[in-house]
């Protein structure tokens, strides 16, 4: 526990260190301090990890109800790993990326990492919160870093309100878990039955709404896609990677503590998984913003942890210890993955940012020439993204999906839920596929389609090595899925306490199967090497010359004439137009022989324009009507004063 | 150590009106403040002895509000010296609508009246009897209309006729619940009762509960005039935002404690007397009518120092449905009243520094603070942050001590009203700071020389931005005891 | 029963200053209520006392003359007649003045009498009060709705004298400071609202508004 | 390791092309014409095998990797597929999900190998794969979930084992309807027609041809040899469904399912010669009707 203090004061201490020295060399230092911090912040959670013990330790915080409590259990320690693992390696390659620009944006970064740390690892409610809170102020202040843009204050804002009224639930959630023992402490939460505070229904809504908006769960995730482009792409990555998976956390932390759970908590989180996976994954289709893609993804990848959980809490109630545990263990895994690959891709995406200074698809192509490094980092992202193998994005996926296989029965009732959601898993897969070859393909193969593109360069070491230490998590995962199952078995032991006795039994099921796949993504790469072998050896020397792309006998092709991602996705989102919505400027050429046009295509967010916005501006405009109350007349500003009167004198004096 | 507490400005306000020059008036203002700062200050060390007989003495709701009004004045004095020093005398008044400038002529006036409201305020915060509490919630009246005036243009005098007015009435009102208090007593023969809160609370039971139930309207009427609490707070955004920033910052973070304070005083006779849910039934009620009369002109306002003012609404709104709330709610109230006061009172200094660089209270005109005055940009984000009750400013903990306090009585209905005002007041006070505060600044809109912050305008607000920070980290022992003692919450 | 009297004129003249429209009628109206307030002590059970001569010589020669006289200079000084175009007619206001009364009664009645004096004490003195308080939320003229004010603290003093023999004298205090704030402060407003705009119209007094 | 699995796994890579062949031949002659011979794609295979590269100066090392990864992909699925009442060679808990993202993963490669030569029909192409794999996926789990629930076994040997109950009594309807959703998947993902047509020249109209247009020589024949071995796992997985018997001897089940084999074959052939081509647009409903089918028998799965 003291290195864990260690490291928090040293993280703060380090990231306050660039706002008193502006020298240039100043984020240098604070970024050694971040990483030195993060490397000892890692120890105690690996060991916690890894033997899973537990340990806490209190101070005294003369705040009603407050208590400096942190503890690191095997849950708090996975979720510590990624949070140290990523943010330190993103703020080494924000070293490059910034270029000594916003030197105080260190501050918050090492504000956000710090908040990150005491939100998983405090064991007191009004401790948590205000973790809870400073991270997300950290994060707004990180997110409008560049707020002379406009899309960088727009996006704070919704982040901002988004956030704050997760919160406001959140705190009912809490005042309501500690009403019976009027202490915040998490341990007085323990054993808790809910009839005695509040309905159990009550308090799940409220956790699944407060922590869902942080999450990002669909109808809730506005923010998302609007703060994660506009922030510095290391912190993108971090915000993405790690932070809002202390939504999930909450979830995962405060469910259990609600009492034993009913079936339709499972089917809720199988429908919120559904929506926002599904929805996710087609609005991320639609985008041309490399970054606001990404962001997306993230609604879809959070949909499958819901989906994961979904299917671990149908188990739960259902009596079912392997569904539980591939459910449960699928959805934290999926968490661990996430972390590391699209902190991979956002990585990417700000090395394209930053080599091309652009974020759009359609101006990219061709860079994995100029970037072969970033190139194939970003490949193996959007490979593990995508849920295929040999990556770690499939052994998620597969345990959820086995969970689904095993839960399956005639005349059960989850079988419903189970089918939807192994279904919604394949077609978020599908889908993801298609995004993914539609982002790698557009912007790193083919022709460059703009002077931005052909202008790029690869990126320093201090950008490459993260993105490139990333790739290899991914793929060691991906080839030695038993680690992980290591990695998850405490962390499910402690969610899971009356399922200790058959864990082993169903983990060592779910381990089999692994270590096959293992031995199958060995095997494959292995054959691949083999064929690649075979090519270097026998055919690489008969080259019978290169020539030009096969252009069906056009006269002057252009790297405009290539497809771009717009219409590569444009099928999908035709298809799904109803639900996307898209808006188009312009309109295509017609006739025979058509002249100049020119057609863009948008696809804000449909929850905004459709359902957020217009009632936001119906309570504006209803609530305008009420300002006539302040008229400027004196006269009746005394009239109010007279009704008060007699209205507190009817209304007390009826009854003597 | 009461004498001196009301004769130091006294006497300062009488040596401010004659003194002849401008230097010593200015001395004169700074270093009575900090006298009066001090004598506070120790007050929290030993108790001063009551005198006139128990009429006046400090009991904790008293220290804690004394405390709050001496420290917000000692940071406004210095503030109002800095303006004063500014507004350089030679510049002619004009008689445009948005002038600010204060005429010199009237500055010992001014200054004079300022320590007069000081000395008024402290006896609000003293009086134990409820016959000189309305005296001296008059007098707060009387000493600050003629600053609110200060401007002499047709705006502050419209502020000011409005003020008067209202507050006017609100006090007769007062004072007929004073009566009725009075004939409560007489009815059953208690007449040699003196109507000190203590020995009213004394009395217990024994009260004629119709008269003390009107007297107690009469008094949330009359004193929910001076607090602000809607629909009777129709003078406060005026006011408020028509007198100079300094003044706007007592009017604020001090003079509507110290109607709080009444308030509190009457409910403490009232509960005492059996009366107590009836009370909180009346004071939930215009709390959440208040938050939600606030937010209607919270959403879209296009004058900051209304919007503050609004906000000022609202907190009264929380504090009185804290008062509703039981033991544990008025603790969080009376942690929240000094929450607020520190919060707002530095927010209203700064929008005094923007209001001097930028010379408009138009929300519209004004943006990239941050870039252009970053020192009052910070101040001006932090202040948003303070007041919309995030953490780790105070407010955050004191408006969760009162929603905790909602949900331990199971109101759920409540829960929602309260969480719902303050999201969207959330939401509408964060769409003018942040536009203010980020963004490019507009090179359009005449402004002050940029990076030219005084340090005597931006120290002030400094100082109550730390204090309000330092509050949501630690809550010093001793006041945590003075919060306790004077909502007699125990925690368990 | 004599009291009674007394109570009439003071409805008498509460429904006279509802339904007049000049402003020389409204002082002398209000000096003689001031006159009825300076009586109204002598009318309470047990002796009378030193300090209930003197409540009432102070009574009657602030409220009766001193405050009067300094309102009709004031109007003098303005060169104001009458109260043009009130918000709410002279008809409507006698009818709402009934309601008032009607109410009035009802919280009265409920009200247990301080005093052995008279049941109608508070009663009274809410009516009076709301009288002042309609006119000055009805009427346009900065100086009607201080004179509104001054009636409201009538209203207020009704309720005081019959209380004066339990009372402390601070509460007495109370009335005076309230009344001379009201002149004093209001006077100096009045003149600047004079000066700024040339008329004492409250019209021009809309500008703060959201 | 069982030897009968292992010749299984020889013949898939041996006989696959010779699917192909048929196909062929079974359209020739509906077509009156004499045909090609049967073995031709061992011919075309070999001829490609032995010609020179060419290469797009356009590309990277991806349009190289993409026909080496995709053969080697569909190399790796054959490992996990039962045939004739044999085992497959990889089995275990869930080996299905595996194989369908094998499937998923080969033709990821494929796309991008298309994408990297820059050529607006190659993304035209690769467009077009995406969406049309993007809806056969959820068809193709449905399908096995319904062959998952009714057996309760978790990998496809299981599934397809002797002792596997999927010829219980009454299941014949809804495998009916999943081996019907399962042949709509099997033409789909082979880019026959009715979705797509291998014999076209028009690029605009083609999927899977299109995306290759660019490729070459060995490369071309490593496709060819793919999509042959796709062709192959599909089909017998489609075959294992329609014919959930056992003889109870190794030699008879296998001659049994390569006659099986041979004769979906030619019901290729025969829809090819009998069938035109959908219209693009109506691709989606086709699959998503294979999906409703594989619900419906579900549906009547799940109740029995």
């Amino acid at each position: 526990m003291i290195l864990l203090w260690t490291s928090l004061v040293l993280m703060i201490f380090s990231g306050g260190l660039s706002l008193f020295r502006r020298h240039p060399s100043s984020p240098r230092w604070s970024v050694a301090g971040l990483v030195t911090a993060c490397l000892i912040g890692i120890v105690p959670a690996v060991h916690s990890l890894w033997t899973g013990a537990s340990s806490e330790t209190r101070l005294p915080w003369n705040i009603p109800g407050g208590a400096c409590h942190l503890g690191i259990d095997p849950l708090t320690a996975f979720f510590l790993i990624p949070i140290f693992l990523l943010s330190s390696l993103a703020a080494v390659y924000g070293l490059e990326y910034l270029q000594g620009k916003q030197p105080v944006s260190w501050f918050f970064y090492g504000l956000l990492v710090a908040a990150m740390v005491v939100t998983v690892s405090a064991r007191n409610g009004i401790l948590f919160l205000m973790g809870w809170e400073i991270m997300t102020l950290s994060s707004f202040f990180l997110v409008t870093a560049e707020h002379e843009k406009r899309e960088a204050r727009q996006a704070g804002w919704t982040y901002l309100v988004a956030a704050h009224i997760g919160t406001a639930f959140l705190l009912v959630l809490f005042l309501l878990l500690s009403r019976s023992s009027g202490s915040m402490d998490f341990d007085s939460f323990k054993g808790l039955s809910p009839s005695e505070t509040a309905p159990a229904w009550l308090l799940f809504v409220c956790a699944v709404i407060g922590f869902g908006t942080k999450a990002g769960f669909m109808p809730l995730h506005i923010w998302l896609p609007e703060a994660h482009p506009a922030a510095p792409s290391h912190v993108s990555a971090v915000m993405s990677g790690v932070m809002i998976k202390t939504g999930i956390y909450g979830l995962l932390r405060f469910l259990f503590y609600l009492g034993a759970p009913s079936p339709w908590w499972g089917w809720t989180f199988i429908g919120i998984g559904l929506t926002s996976g599904v929805i996710g994954v087609l609005f991320a289709l639609a985008q041309h913003d490399l970054k606001r893609l990404l962001a997306y993804h993230s609604v879809e990848n959070i949909g499958i942890i819901a989906l994961g959980m979904g299917v671990g809490f149908l188990g739960l109630s259902g009596g079912s210890t392997p569904l539980a545990v591939l459910g449960f263990g699928g959805a934290v895994l999926h968490v661990l993955n996430h972390a590391l690959f699209k902190g991979l891709l956002f990585l990417g995406a700000g090395a394209v940012l930053h080599s091309t200074h652009t974020k759009d698809i359609d101006h990219l192509g061709g860079l994995l020439k100029k970037m072969p490094w970033t190139g194939i980092s970003f490949l193996v992202g959007a490979v593990a993204i995508s849920g295929l193998p040999p990556f770690n994005g499939f052994i998620s996926e597969f345990m959820i999906y086995l969970g689904c296989f095993k839960g399956l029965s005639p005349v059960h009732p989850s079988t419903g839920p189970l089918i939807a959601a192994m279904t919604g898993l394949a077609l978020i897969g599908g889908l993801a596929a298609a995004c993914f070859s539609k982002a790698f393909g557009i912007v790193f193969l083919g022709e460059p389609r703009s002077a931005h593109a052909a202008g790029a360069h690869e990126v320093g070491m201090p950008m490459k090595f993260p993105m490139m230490f990333l790739a290899g998590g991914c793929l060691l995962i991906g080839i030695f899925p038993t680690l992980a199952l290591r990695a998850i078995k405490h962390p499910l032991a402690q969610l899971i306490p009356n399922l200790a006795v058959t864990l082993n039994d169903d983990l060592s099921m779910a381990e089999r199967a692994l270590s096959m796949i293992s031995w199958s993504a060995g095997a494959l790469i292995g054959l691949i090497l083999l064929f690649a072998l075979g090519y270097r050896l026998f055919w690489r020397g008969r080259r019978g010359g290169s020539a030009p792309t096969w252009d069906c006998g056009y006269a002057f092709p252009s790297a405009r004439m290539q497809y771009t991602a717009s219409s590569f996705a444009q099928p999908l989102t035709d298809l799904f137009s109803p639900l996307l919505r898209s808006e188009q400027i312009g309109s295509p050429g017609k006739d025979l022989f058509p002249k100049d046009s020119h057609l863009v295509t948008e696809t804000p967010d449909v929850f905004w324009k459709e359902f957020y916005r217009p009632v936001l501006h119906r309570i504006q405009n209803l609530l305008a009507r009420g300002r006539i109350l302040q008229h400027g007349r004196l006269q009746l500003y005394v009239f109010y004063i007279v009704i008060t009167l007699i209205a507190v004198f009817l209304l007390e004096m009826r009854n003597p | 150590m009461i004498p001196a507490l009301l004769l130091i400005p006294t006497l300062a306000a009488l040596l401010a009106f004659v003194l002849p020059s401008v230097r010593g008036r200015r001395v004169t203002l700074v270093s009575s403040a900090l006298a009066h700062l001090v004598i506070t200050g120790l007050c929290w060390i030993r108790r001063p002895v009551p005198a006139l007989s128990g009429w006046l003495s400090l009991d904790p709701a008293g220290l804690l509000f004394l405390s709050i009004a001496s420290l917000l004045f000692t940071t406004a004095a210095i503030y109002t010296v800095g303006s004063l020093r500014d507004e350089s005398p030679e510049r002619i008044p004009s008689s445009r609508e948005d002038d600010f400038f204060f005429s010199p002529e009237s500055e010992n006036v001014f200054i004079g009246c300022l320590l007069l409201f000081l000395a008024a305020m402290t006896a609000v915060t003293l009086c134990q009897h409820f016959g000189l509490l309305w005296v001296a919630v008059e007098a707060t009246t009387l000493a600050s209309a003629p600053l609110i005036y200060f401007h002499r243009s047709p705006r502050s005098l419209e502020a000011t006729w409005k003020y008067l007015m209202i507050c006017s009435v609100g006090i007769a009102l007062a004072l007929v619940g004073n009566y009725c208090l009075t004939a409560a007593l007489a009815i059953d023969g208690g007449a040699d009762v003196s109507m000190t809160v203590s020995e009213l609370m004394r009395q217990g039971t024994s009260f004629n509960k119709l008269w003390l139930k009107a007297s107690f309207l009469f008094f949330l009427v009359g004193y929910g005039t001076k607090m602000g609490l809607a629909p009777l707070h129709t003078w406060l955004p005026d006011a408020h935002s028509e007198a100079p920033s300094a003044v706007s910052s007592l009017l604020s973070g001090a003079l509507l404690n110290c109607a709080f304070l009444s308030l509190y005083r009457i409910h403490q006779v009232c509960d005492a007397a059996g009366l107590g849910l009836f009370t909180q039934d009346l004071f939930r009620l215009f709390g959440i009518l208040s938050m939600g009369v606030a937010t209607l002109f919270l959403l879209s306002q296009s004058d900051y120092k209304r919007m503050l003012a609004y906000s000022s609404v609202e907190h009264m709104g929380i504090l009185s449905l804290g008062m509703g709330l039981g033991p544990l709610g008025l603790f969080g109230a009376l942690w929240h009243s000094l929450n607020h006061s520190l919060s707002k009172s530095f927010l209203f200094l700064t929008a005094g520094n923007l209001l001097t660089f930028y010379k408009t209270k138009s929300t519209r005109q004004i943006r990239g603070i941050l870039k252009k005055f970053p020192i009052t940009g910070i101040l001006w984000m932090a202040g948003f942050f303070a007041i919309t009750g995030t953490p780790p400013f105070g407010t955050f903990f004191s408006e969760f001590t009162i929603l905790k306090a909602i949900l331990e009585q199971g109101r759920i209905g409540l829960t929602f009203l309260y969480l719902g005002f303050l999201a969207l007041a959330f939401i509408g006070m964060s769409r003018i700071f942040l536009n203010m505060s980020q963004g490019e600044p507009d090179e359009t809109v005449p402004s002050a020389n940029a990076r030219k912050e005084p340090w005597i305008r931006v120290l002030p607000p400094l100082i109550l931005a730390g204090l309000s920070l330092l509050l949501g980290f630690y809550l010093p022992e001793g006041l945590m005891r003075v919060l306790q003692e004077a909502s007699r919450y125990i925690p368990g | 029963m004599t009291i009674d009297i007394l109570w009439i004129l003071f409805i008498v003249s509460n429904f006279f200053l509802l339904g007049s429209s000049r402003l020389h009628t409204y002082i002398r109206v209000i000096s003689l209520q001031g006159f009825l307030l300076s009586v109204l002590p002598w009318f309470s059970e047990g002796p009378v006392s030193g300090h209930i001569v003197a409540m009432s010589l102070i009574n009657g020669s602030t409220k009766g003359i001193l405050f009067p006289w300094l309102l009709s200079q004031a109007i003098r000084r303005a060169e104001v007649r009458r109260e043009i175009e009130p918000f709410i007619g002279y008809g409507s206001s006698l009818f709402i003045g009934l309601l008032g009364l009607l109410t009035s009664f009802w919280i009265g009645n409920r009200l247990i009498p301080p005093t052995a004096t008279s049941v109608f004490t508070a009663a009274m003195a809410l009516f009076t009060l709301f009288v002042g308080l309609f006119l000055i939320m009805s009427r346009r003229k900065a100086i009607t709705q201080a004179l509104g004010y001054l009636v409201m603290e009538n209203g207020i003093s009704i309720l005081g004298m019959a209380l004066l023999q339990h009372d402390p004298v601070v509460v007495e205090l109370g009335i005076l400071l309230d009344a001379f704030a009201a002149i004093f402060v209001m006077g100096i407003i009045m003149f600047h609202i004079n000066q700024e705009f040339d008329h004492m119209d409250t019209d021009r007094l809309n500008q703060l508004k959201d | 390791m069982n030897p009968s699995s292992l010749l299984c796994l020889l013949a898939a890579w041996t006989l696959s092309p010779l699917l192909l062949g048929i196909i062929n031949r079974t359209k020739a002659v509906f077509a009156g014409r004499r045909g090609s011979p049967l073995l031709q794609p061992y011919h075309d295979l070999l001829k490609l095998f032995r010609k020179d590269l060419v290469i797009s100066r356009t590309t990277t090392w991806v349009f190289v990797a993409g026909p080496l990864a995709g053969c080697a992909i569909l190399g790796m699925s054959t490992f996990l597929i039962p045939f004739g009442g044999s085992p497959s060679i990889l089995r275990f808990s869930g080996d299905m999900i595996l194989f369908a993202y094998l499937l998923g993963l080969a033709r990821f490669m494929t796309v991008l190998a298309a994408l990297d030569t820059g050529s607006s029909f190659e993304g035209m192409g690769a467009s077009r794969e995406v969406q049309f794999s993007a809806l056969a996926e959820p068809t193709l789990f449905l399908a096995l979930a319904g062959l998952t629930l009714s057996t309760g076994e978790l990998s496809l040997s299981g599934l397809f084992s002797a002792n596997s109950t999927l010829h219980r009594g009454g299941m014949a309807v809804p495998l009916a309807l999943i081996a019907v959703a399962l042949f709509i998947l099997f033409l789909a993902e082979n880019a026959r027609i009715p979705v797509d047509d291998p014999n076209t020249h028009l690029e605009l109209t083609m999927i899977h041809e299109v995306m290759v247009l660019d490729h070459s020589g060995p490369l071309l024949g490593l496709i060819q040899y793919g999509a042959a071995l796709k062709l192959w796992v599909l089909g017998a997985i489609l075959w294992n469904t329609l014919w959930p018997f056992s003889t109870g001897h190794n030699g008879a089940d296998a001659g049994i399912a390569l006659v099986g084999m041979m004769g979906l074959a030619v019901g290729v052939g025969v829809v090819e010669s009998v069938m035109a081509r959908l219209r693009l647009l109506r691709v989606p409903a086709l699959l998503t009707g294979a999906g409703a089918l594989a619900l419906i028998s579900l549906i009547f799965i799940a109740r029995l």
